[in-house]
């Protein structure tokens, strides 16, 4: 394992200290919490929008805090849930007298530690938290038996999204309802040409050859459904574009779509994903209103790329085009 | 129990994950996300570095309880300090310490992880080896070293029992059909719990 | 080579089309000349800007064209110079009246490519063009008799600057003096834990063993100056700082910080990497007074990290400030 | 010289780059970029697939560098592109076939690669395997053949001895002295023209 830092045990933390050295004017960091806030919060009277994960999706979600996204996010260890603590820190720290939601991705981790921060808040201060779950990997197969969905780029889009709705003076009840319908008409699917290798564990999670991608991979570096023999670029966006269509129609509105690089996959390589997508796309009558290229939610150097797909609607569109300004996302001021 | 014991049986623990850490991840790095061995032994260090002034075992493993709570998290995090929380809880008031005593703490333990993680038994996860053991517990409350290693050799076979299955719950649920044939992490560690109380609890 | 591509010879071309297609709103690209233009341009009576380079450079440079940066980018092949005839296209597309100033890395190749571009087109059509040679790489040991430094870093941090100038108006002697000021005044250095693969060669340029760093290295998967020992962050924040500060002094003026991943490095260590530096540079009497932390001058897939330092004046940090609209760097509007 | 030659002599050259493509990308690998035969083969396809009519050979050197410049990119595209041009510009006029205008030629192209390259002898680049050979085909303008096979046995010793030299020039110069011990790419395919202009323009 070669990474550029001190010891396993730090990363997180000392990552924190550079985020904070990095962006003085707009972040604020609880360290003893590992909260990353937002510099000019708590902001009275709006709901605040907290979220938070295992680290190693950088920028998810520490880069997204600031006017029009989030008003704070969890750090938990790379790839491990925050713990109830340090949601009730950021919970207490953002909540600006309008109630605080929860943006959790399904994962059993992440929904028991929000669970167990929001029922400690409430009785603790009184504070009402509501909470949306974010499950749009359609690499999963979901059943009522099982654990679900995980949750993985609809994530971005939502907290980008619902976080225009907070700074725009949306109570409590309507963020939630917003929040909940993007969380179910989003949809993703993601493919890896690499593993990545979690500091702690030293060596990669898993092995693939180098004839060998693998399919329906989640964030957290884990195998996914299926291993296949590498895939022209025209092949993979298919693979991915695929499965997202036939999970949901996105015909007849106007859809985000969102090609994200997984951490290690340079972005001539995105581009050039995203044009074989978009021509998928258009030839099965999706129509394309906004479009965003990047590695936002990423799984530490992992190569691979992902495909999100969110079916909006005006309001969607007008708030995804509102003034954003966090280190990870930023336009329109 | 006396709190001197409930002790032990933590730092027996503690020890056991630290010395099994990479074991445990590397079971998680099959089916998982390669970090259930780092989660529990950065839970567990933490326990172990508490101070030692408590009253009695159940405000200790009380105490322990909410620090796994707090310094876990993923999963294992809830789970374990649910587990500890409840077993705390059965133990208030309790004076004698005999088997029964015992079995009714693992049960009020399960019971919480049950809550908390809505596994069922065959989903491949950790209720897989502790419902078995909790279940052999309650059935030799005649002397309390042999219900603690009814209860470990039950666990065990629980643990083993998880590698055919098809996990339901957890990360290696997103696996499907390929998270069969992988022995599940907090299976394992659960039977490092039992180890260490069979060691130390009688 | 696993790379999301369908061949070799078409990355570029298709890597284009992507773009295109994500960023309909912002870029037209002239696909015959390989040449990434500001949708709005030519600005009339504005200066034109023109970079480029090789590509696998990603966002630089085509991912800096728009409002307040660059009007034209020339993408080569992966890593090597574009040729005369797409800079002379370029050259002639972003023309607005006030001549046309060349940005350009001193590689021997762009250099001479470069020229012979702007030879052509002063004589064509009678443009007056200028040309700015970034060459800011101190690992490079400089002389009379060499080729000269590579042009790293502060090429980024020169195109927002003199974008902006630009875009407020100033003359292309303005232009040309101001450019060459930041020319001199940044410096960069930079390390790699691993090579990259050009997808025409297949195989990676270098091996570096698992213990092993580069220091010192470029921006096209070449070797550095010295393979080390892999070195823990705070090392690794001393070898890149160290040689910067020797070679020009950055005390006594406002500084701009830019630590910038080589494309395979998570940000979560590019952050980690930037509090070691920025607690280096503040123990060397450094003031930074702007940061960028981010993957903005890559090498493919390579994981590393470049660290750029320059010495700024108030004149140029409100240029820094000043809005720019481009899909690699947002911001103020 | 014949225009049939000419392109005879670009064919050839262009077969013997394609066939050592991944050698000279090899040699760039080590201290450079890895791109110098995948360069010189885009431009020398396409050479060869320009339109075969024209008035003369200089005018068919001419277009051919241009198409150099054009295609290739990097610094041989301006060096090789330039190099052609100025061959062809030598030829212009030239009536009579034989040693010493090819001589003159090579020269010529020889200067633009300097001018345009400011590189010297020494600097571990083409213009170490260049000018040697011209030198040595200045020396013999007895017999076409003769002197193109000893500026052939020139260029191969000048390739030769850019092995332990240190770049001082290109992308080699990066390097400093780790560029020693590594044969210059560009010094290499300047031979694969010597080669091709022995077999074919004598
Ligand atoms: N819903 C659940 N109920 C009971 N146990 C669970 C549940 N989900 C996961 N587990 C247990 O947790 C273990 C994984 O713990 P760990 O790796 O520390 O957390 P994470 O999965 O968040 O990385 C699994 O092996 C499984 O035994
Ligand atoms: N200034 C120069 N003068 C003459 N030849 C040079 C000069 N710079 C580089 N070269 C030659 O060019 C070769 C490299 O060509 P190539 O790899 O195609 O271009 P690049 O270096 O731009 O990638 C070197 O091996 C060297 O022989
Ligand atoms: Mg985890
Ligand atoms: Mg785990
Ligand atoms: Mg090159
Ligand atoms: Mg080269």
């Amino acid at each position: 394992m070669k990474k550029l830092i001190n010891s396993v045990d730090n990363v997180v933390s000392e990552a924190l200290l550079g985020m904070e050295a990095a962006h003085p004017d707009r972040l604020r960091i609880d360290h003893a919490n590992r909260v990353v806030l937002r510099k000019d919060g708590p902001v009275s009277g709006k709901v605040g929008l907290v979220s938070g994960g295992g680290s190693g999706h950088e920028p998810m979600h520490g880069g997204f805090v600031g006017m029009g996204m989030l008003d704070a996010a969890c750090a938990g260890e790379v790839f491990t849930s925050p713990v109830p603590d340090q949601i009730m820190a950021a919970t207490h720290a953002v909540d600006g007298g309008a109630g605080v939601l929860h943006i959790v991705k399904n994962y059993t981790g992440d929904v028991m530690n929000f669970e167990m921060a929001a029922e400690m808040a409430a009785a603790e201060r009184g504070i009402r938290v509501e909470a949306v779950v974010v499950d749009d990997d359609v690499a999963v197969t979901d059943s009522l038996y099982t654990a679900g969905r995980r949750g993985v780029g609809t994530t971005v889009l939502l907290e980008k999204i619902v976080g225009a709705a907070a700074e725009a003076g949306r109570d409590l009840d309507a963020l939630t309802e917003i929040a909940t319908r993007i969380s179910g008409q989003g949809r993703s699917m993601g493919l890896a040409l690499t593993s990545c290798t979690v500091p702690a564990a030293g060596k990669p999670t898993f092995e693939l050859a180098d004839d060998e991608m693998e399919l329906g991979i989640g964030i957290h570096g884990e195998p996914g459904r299926e291993r296949l023999p590498m895939a022209s670029a025209a092949q993979a966006a298919q693979m991915l574009v695929e499965p997202v269509l036939a999970d949901l129609d996105f015909t007849g509105s106007p859809v985000i779509c969102f090609v994200n690089g997984m951490g290690g996959t340079p972005l001539l390589e995105q581009y050039l994903m995203y044009g074989e997508i978009a021509k998928v796309l258009q030839a099965e009558g999706v129509t394309v209103a906004r479009s965003l290229v990047g590695s936002y939610i990423t799984s530490l150097e992992m190569a691979g790329l992902s495909l999100t797909l969110l079916k909006a609607d005006e309001d969607m569109l007008t708030l995804w085009d509102a003034p954003v300004n966090t280190p990870g996302l930023r336009w329109g001021c | 129990m006396e709190l001197t014991k409930a002790q032990a049986w933590m730092a027996d623990f503690a020890a056991t994950i630290s010395q099994n850490a990479a074991l445990l991840t590397d079971l998680d790095r099959q089916i998982g996300d390669a970090d259930h061995g780092s989660n529990m032994n950065r839970g567990m260090q933490a326990v172990i570095a508490l101070d030692r002034d408590f009253p009695d075992a159940a405000s200790y493993l009380k105490k322990a309880g909410m620090t796994l709570v707090s310094t876990v998290g993923g999963a294992s995090g809830p789970l374990y300090g649910t587990f500890l929380l409840r077993f705390a809880g059965a133990l208030t008031g309790q004076t004698t310490h005999d088997a029964h005593g015992m079995a009714r703490a693992w049960r009020a333990g399960l019971e919480g992880v049950i809550s908390r993680g809505k596994a069922g038994p065959g989903d491949k996860t950790m209720v897989d080896a502790l419902q078995p053991a909790v279940e052999a517990m309650e059935a030799e409350t005649s002397d309390l070293a042999i219900c603690l290693t009814s209860g470990l050799a039950a666990g065990e076979q629980g643990r083993d029992a998880t590698t055919p299955m098809v996990a339901r719950k957890g990360r290696a649920s997103y696996l499907g059909e390929r998270s069969a044939g992988h022995q599940d992490p907090g299976a394992t560690s659960i039977v490092l719990l039992l180890e260490a109380a069979a060691r130390t609890l009688a």
